[in-house]
């Protein structure tokens, strides 16, 4: 489906795809300014409010629009149950490789066992406009993993900042639709040159590094390693590094009641191994009581787990636990430190 | 959208029967409220989700025959919020349902070998349709031990079933309790389950031994069993943990990269032991 | 009328800003109406002239003087489910404060001649009767006593989750005072439910929910002190809402 | 028969202790009145020393959750004047903003659930729903919506967090304000219509000279800032409040009580504020006063009531003004500061409140003092009541008299909370 030749979308015209992207969807989202310096990814109401080109966002866009924090699976009322699953088209402008790569493995999670209905009824309507990194902060690591600073597949309209124009590339049917309504003019070899200047440009800024050769072997012989003690006197159970991450999936169901007793919602909600709750069993049990246990599962769930269930490691590297967590455990300092390197 | 099925529908069942087996454990038969859903077959060592819709959801092991197309059983202890809304429930009411869910017991391959039933507390609930198993078709296995223990003979489930279950041709049920209060008779075995290991009779290379119960009395009894060689690949469990959604998308029910409700609840020790969480 | 759940509304000491996130649910007021009568609710009618055995209690206010401790063991003799709400009732929350200074040395501050008071440490509801559930927060979210109210009324017990606040915050997409703001936020060692409120609007959390469960105060406080705030400080911090919750002081 | 008092859940307010009344009478007269009145802050003065200036104004919220913002607004204003931070025009209109819901929150609920419940002869409001649905429905939609106001500029009803010292945290969306703008203008019929329901309440009389206090600026009604004057002709600055108000013991209550230096007990709240800025009011609450045939100087403390109906409809009016007017930049308050000791007086709902701080060197509180409307209002309180009781004693009716004297207690409102049934009347008649 992808194909090699580029647009172009001057910058000046970019506000013409956010509008026409309004039009095409029944929501857009994109990078907004929330605070002096920090980004993250909202509703858009007017072109303008999208800032492109700045770092990883606070929250995961892909995974909070395609699977939001609190779900509702279903209403009833008495015995009588009532589905409604969402498919509005939303179109999201903006996400970074990495993202998109995450979306993906969420989608290998979702589809485990059966496919759940309400997260493919989100994810079959969503229009993605991912844009290629040109910047990367300290704790950016996904040419570890190869899922950045360059996307290869995975949207529908894929830009890159070339100066004062973006080189627009198409990922699928949905996305060649757009470009022609906008109309672009094809881009030239020296357009396409410049994008790969660019992205080297950013792969040479990536410091940090995950050594995954072997990284599974080294982690299945971690279990009793020393250092899981000492990052449970350190971490802090808030929780944070698996709600900024991309790729976390797990949720918890209960049950909302109305006042008349008899009609509420069932709803899903985020959750995650590092909180005490996430482990009880009947009769105050629990087996990851320890929070040592806890950063444990979270770790090796990310860099063991996961390639034995869905046949790749759990991890994009966009660094957000990393960045996020107050107690600064750093996941890749940890698989270092383990691998003895 | 191309149809989906939605896992996460239960589908509605009603009480037929409520017993009481202890102070705190009930069993429930049920019955589909529609009646071609009642065909519904399991395996011995399924379990399912149970709902009261506003009160939540929760995991229960399928206890009865799983031959029996007409109803089916759970037995279940109060505990919490879901339980005990159950609990309080009677027949004619309609709860939810969904599964059956698990791999089940390795009965198929257990045809020609001893068999080694080991149950502490509540774990004999998922033994019991290996129970009823053995009854219809007993010329498949060997010799069959039922080791059962619980805290004190009030503690014991299916009491009025032990005398049919003896009754089985070679069949040996040999019970356990850890404290017998004042006033109460008991003329069985006193001290925990692994007590009762002298009287298993299945030879360790030619059996399989299936388990269910606390997991630290799973944890001390597994231990003894490797050390007497019954080798890891035939000693089962049956593990309990949390559960949402019953189809491998929740998470919590993660052991390693196991799914207990997809690659379990039934475990043999080789694929697990030893498990790198255990629940304390 | 007679077949509606009886409900009361008590207050200790409190500043009664529970009873009116309560008084500011009009949408809602007059469906509970519909299920419950109203026996005793101070801030809302005039007919709880002596105690009624009520089918729900619930109380707010921490319990600050031996006249509160006999009438918090009247409410419970006469009361079949007795519910804690809010930070004071829970946890002693801030009239829990005045704990750590002695009782003369507060009333010669605060009453320059001396009148007799029977005032006694502050404390929550269970440090004096069995409490069947806990409402958290100062004050309390509306939308929990709702999913109370109704889980009540049905005969199930309510459940209230407990991960960290930061959880909420970090959905919501706030940048982290902590992290980022360097600001001294105990949302990471404090029991969510009220969707982060504090921090989303640029106000650390003050921990005014209680401890999430199995918080690390200890880790929080080495972050903190290598943040450039003192033992001091953070001791003030841990106690203001929480100046009896052993989790937060042994730090 | 029980005796109905040991099995009375004593109304135990933000005080330590029991409020009741009780009252001496000898040979038809009355010989005292102690009114035994909840003291507002629980010792909060002590414990707010050593906490950080910063922390203040959040602390202190927790005196009262029926009007946190007022002292919200008032410890800002009393840090800030310690330390030396002065804040912007935006600042100052947005906490005007949130001060006045407020006061729109607190009057609605005193007017519907307290004085429309008794003057309409009902226990509750809700009670009150069955025969006036209306008028029910009407209330809680115009407190919802105070309330609406005070979340969106606060950041939650009781207990805001975004104000803070040198400016707000965070900021209300246009569109929100544009929202809150529309559901104002809708409300307004809600309002006069409030007025001339209260207008029609059969008041009782309480005539007796008294001295009316409340905050004046020259050119607005004043609730934020402003001088102390006086309906005798006071005129006090604000940080010469301590010469002028006293504060005095008595053995019977663990309450403070107030009264001018010199002078007696005087009378805070909404009719002291429209009797002495009735100028200051807008065209509109002048015009609905005017036909309710509130005239200034109202004497009748029962009255009061009626004050609050027009305050709403007042307030209304100048959040419309300020949501129409307001462009809102966005910026987090930056601060230098300096030790030092500051006072704030500010308008609640029920009337003058008085913050004073001393910060120190490292940044924390040295020095905290507070006196709320209530502990103004006290002894003012006390003397009406010793007015009264004569009166009504004719009626030789100890209900009847409990009653009035509910009623009048309610008029000032010493806190919504306390106000109901929290008399405990003893007529010890000496024959
Ligand atoms: C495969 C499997 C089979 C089971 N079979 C049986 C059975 O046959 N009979 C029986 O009585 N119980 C069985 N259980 C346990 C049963 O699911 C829990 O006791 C029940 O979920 C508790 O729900 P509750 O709402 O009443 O308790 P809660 O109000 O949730 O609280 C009780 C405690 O249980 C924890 N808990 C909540 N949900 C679960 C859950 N789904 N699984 C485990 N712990 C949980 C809570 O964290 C809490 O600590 C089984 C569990 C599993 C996983
Ligand atoms: S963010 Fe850091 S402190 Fe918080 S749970 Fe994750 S690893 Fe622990
Ligand atoms: S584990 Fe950390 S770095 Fe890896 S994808 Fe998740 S948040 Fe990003
Ligand atoms: S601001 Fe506070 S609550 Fe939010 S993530 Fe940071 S530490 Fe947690």
């Amino acid at each position: 489906m992808s194909n090699a030749e580029g647009f172009i979308l001057e910058k000046e015209s970019f506000p013409n795809l956010i509008s026409l992207l309004m039009k095409e969807a029944d929501e857009v989202y994109g990078p907004k300014e929330v605070n002096a310096g920090v980004y993250d990814f909202r509703k858009i109401n007017k072109p303008e409010e999208v800032r492109l080109g700045e770092v990883t966002t606070v929250t995961p866009p892909l995974k909070k629009v395609v699977r939001p924090p609190f779900e509702v699976l279903f209403k009833f009322k008495g015995e009588e149950i009532e589905v409604d699953y969402d498919s509005k088209i939303r179109a999201i402008v903006g996400v970074h490789p990495c993202d998109v790569n995450g979306l993906k493995l969420l989608d290998k999670a979702y589809s485990n066992a059966g496919k759940d209905p309400y997260y493919f009824s989100r994810r079959s309507n969503l229009i993605i406009v991912a844009e290629n990194c040109t910047r990367a902060d300290d704790n950016c690591f996904c040419t570890s993993f190869d899922t950045g600073p360059e996307l290869r597949e995975g949207y529908d309209l894929l830009m890159t900042d070339i100066g004062n124009r973006y080189l627009v590339e198409v990922g699928s049917v949905n996305g060649e639709k757009l470009v022609t309504k906008l109309n672009l003019p094809h881009a030239k070899d020296e357009d396409l040159k410049e994008k790969n200047t660019r992205i080297n440009l950013v792969k040479g800024t990536i410091r940090k590094k995950l050594n995954t050769v072997n990284l599974k072997r080294t982690m299945e012989g971690s279990l009793y390693h020393p250092i899981w003690k000492e990052l449970g006197e350190k971490c802090l159970s808030c929780g944070i590094c698996s709600v900024v991450c991309p790729t976390c999936f797990c949720f918890e169901m209960d049950d909302k009641l109305n006042l008349d007793q008899k009609s509420g919602v069932r709803y899903r909600t985020w959750d995650s191994c590092m909180f005490f709750e996430y482990s009880e069993v009947a009769l105050g049990g629990n087996f990851r009581r320890a929070r040592s246990a806890r950063i444990r599962q979270f770790i090796n769930h990310k860099l063991n787990y996961w390639v034995d269930q869905f046949g790749t490691f759990g991890c994009v590297g966009c660094g957000r636990c990393i960045r996020q967590c107050p107690a600064n455990i750093d996941i890749v300092e940890v698989a270092r430190r383990i691998g003895g390197s | 959208m191309e149809a989906i099925k939605n896992q996460y529908i239960p589908k509605k069942i009603k009480i037929i029967e409520v017993k009481e087996e202890t102070k705190d454990v009930k069993t429930f038969k049920f019955q589909f409220l529609s009646q071609e859903e009642n065909r519904f077959n399991f395996k011995p060592g399924n379990f399912n989700l149970l709902s009261k819709l506003g009160a939540g959801e929760a995991a229960f092991s399928l206890t009865s025959d799983s031959e029996e197309g007409n109803y089916f059983e759970n037995t279940i202890r109060k505990v919490g919020r879901v339980t005990s809304t159950i609990f309080n429930m009677k027949v004619g009411d309609i709860l939810g349902f969904r599964g059956p869910f698990g791999n089940g017991w390795p009965l198929s391959k257990a045809v020609g070998m001893d068999l080694v039933l080991i149950a502490g507390g509540l774990g004999l609930a998922p033994l019991r349709p290996v129970i009823y198993h053995i009854s219809k078709h007993r010329s498949f296995y060997g010799s069959v031990d039922i080791l059962y223990g619980a805290r004190t003979p009030m503690d014991m489930i299916y009491t009025n079933e032990f005398k049919l279950w003896q009754e089985i041709p070679d069949v040996k049920l040999e019970l356990t309790v850890d404290v017998v209060p004042n006033g109460v008779s008991w003329k069985h075995n006193v001290g925990v389950v692994t007590t009762l290991f002298k009287n298993i009779r299945a030879k360790p290379d030619s059996s399989v031994v299936m388990m269910c119960g606390p997991e630290i009395m799973m944890k001390f009894a597994s231990e003894l069993l490797l050390r007497m060689e019954f080798p890891k690949e035939n000693v089962y469990v049956s593990l309990e943990r949390r559960m949402r959604c019953g189809v491998t998308k929740c998470g919590h029910c993660q052991i390693g990269p196991k799914f207990v409700c997809r690659d379990g609840p039934v475990f043999s020790l080789a694929e697990i032991w030893p498990l790198p969480d255990v629940i304390e | 009328m007679d077949n509606k759940v009886k409900v009361g509304i008590f207050k200790l000491t409190s500043c009664a800003g529970c009873q009116m996130v309560i008084v500011h649910l009009e949408d809602s007021l007059l469906e509970i109406n519909k299920y419950v009568s109203f026996e005793y609710f101070k801030m809302a009618t005039s007919k709880n002239e002596e105690m009624q055995p009520v089918d729900i209690a619930l109380v707010e206010g921490a319990v600050t003087t031996s006249e509160e401790v006999e009438e918090l063991k009247e409410i419970r003799k006469n009361s079949k489910v007795l519910v804690a709400i809010g930070s004071c009732a829970t946890t002693g929350g801030i009239p829990a404060m005045k704990n750590d200074t002695s009782q003369v040395e507060l009333e010669k501050y605060v009453y320059k001649n001396l009148i007799p008071l029977t005032s006694v440490k502050a404390y929550g509801l269970n440090e004096y009767v069995p409490v069947d559930a806990y409402l958290y927060g100062c004050p309390i979210e509306g939308d929990e006593f709702l999913q109370l109210m109704a889980n009540l009324l049905a005969g199930i017990s309510p459940r209230f989750p407990a991960p960290s606040v930061c959880k909420e915050c970090k959905i919501r997409g706030n940048y982290c005072l902590l992290v980022q703001g360097k600001k001294a936020c105990l949302g990471p060692i404090t029991r969510a439910g009220c969707n982060a409120l504090c921090p989303s609007n640029g106000y650390p959390c003050t921990g005014c929910r209680g401890p999430s469960l199995d918080s690390n105060p200890r880790s929080l406080r080495e972050i903190l002190l290598d943040k450039g705030y003192s033992q001091e400080e953070i001791k003030k911090l841990f106690k203001l809402f929480n100046s009896q919750v052993s989790e937060f002081v042994e730090v | 028969m029980n005796n109905k008092r040991e099995i009375n859940i004593r109304y135990i307010s933000r005080v330590e202790g029991q409020d009741s009344v009780l009252i001496n009478v000898r040979d038809n007269t009355v010989e005292s009145v102690l009114l035994n009145i909840f003291e507002p802050p629980r010792f909060f003065e002590r414990f707010l020393i050593g906490r950080r200036f910063d922390e203040v104004h959040y602390v202190t919220s927790r005196i009262c959750g029926i009007c946190p913002i007022a002292h919200v607004v008032a410890a800002l204003r009393a840090v800030e004047n310690a330390i030396g931070v002065e804040v912007d025009e935006q600042t100052k209109t947005l906490r005007k903003l949130l001060a006045m819901s407020g006061i729109i929150q607190s009057h609605v609920l005193h007017v519907f659930f307290l004085a429309a419940p008794d003057y309409l002869g009902y226990p509750d409001a809700i009670a009150m729903a069955n025969d006036y649905p209306e008028v029910v429905k009407k209330a809680f939609k115009l407190k919802k919506l105070a309330n609406e106001i005070s979340a969106t500029i606060g950041g939650r009803a009781v207990h805001p967090v975004s104000a803070s010292i040198g400016g707000f945290l965070s900021f209300p969306t246009e569109e929100k304000l544009m929202k809150l703008k529309n559901e104002l203008i809708e409300a307004r019929k809600d309002a006069e219509e409030t007025v001339k329901l209260v207008a029609r309440f059969s008041f009782s009389e309480l005539i007796r000279k008294q001295e009316f206090v409340a905050l004046s600026k020259p050119n607005e009604y004043a609730i934020y800032d402003g001088n102390l004057v006086s309906s005798e002709g006071l005129k006090v600055q604000e940080k010469d409040y301590r010469q002028y108000v006293e504060e005095h013991y008595f053995s019977h209550s663990n309450a403070k009580f107030s009264n001018l230096r010199n002078r007696s007990s005087f009378m805070v709240g909404p009719l002291a504020r429209v009797n002495l800025n009735y100028n200051l009011l807008n065209d509109e609450a002048k015009r609905v006063a005017e036909e309710a045939g509130f005239r200034v100087p109202e004497n009748n403390v029962f009255k009061a009531t009626l004050a609050r109906t027009i305050e709403v409809v007042h307030f209304i009016e100048e959040s419309i003004k300020i949501i129409s007017e307001i462009k809102i930049k966005e910026v987090k308050p930056t601060y230098s500061w300096k030790p030092g000791s500051g006072i704030a007086l500010t308008e609640a709902p029920r009337g003058l409140l008085y913050h004073s701080y001393k910060i120190g060197k490292s940044g924390s509180v040295e020095e905290a003092d507070i006196v709320t409307p209530t502990a103004h209002n006290a002894y003012n309180i006390e003397n009406d009541i010793k007015t009264i009781v004569p009166k009504t004693l004719i009626l030789k009716n100890e209900g009847e008299t409990k009653k009035v004297c509910e009623m009048l207690v309610r008029a000032y409102d010493p806190c919504i909370s306390c106000s109901v049934h929290f008399l405990n009347l003893n007529v010890e008649k000496d024959s």
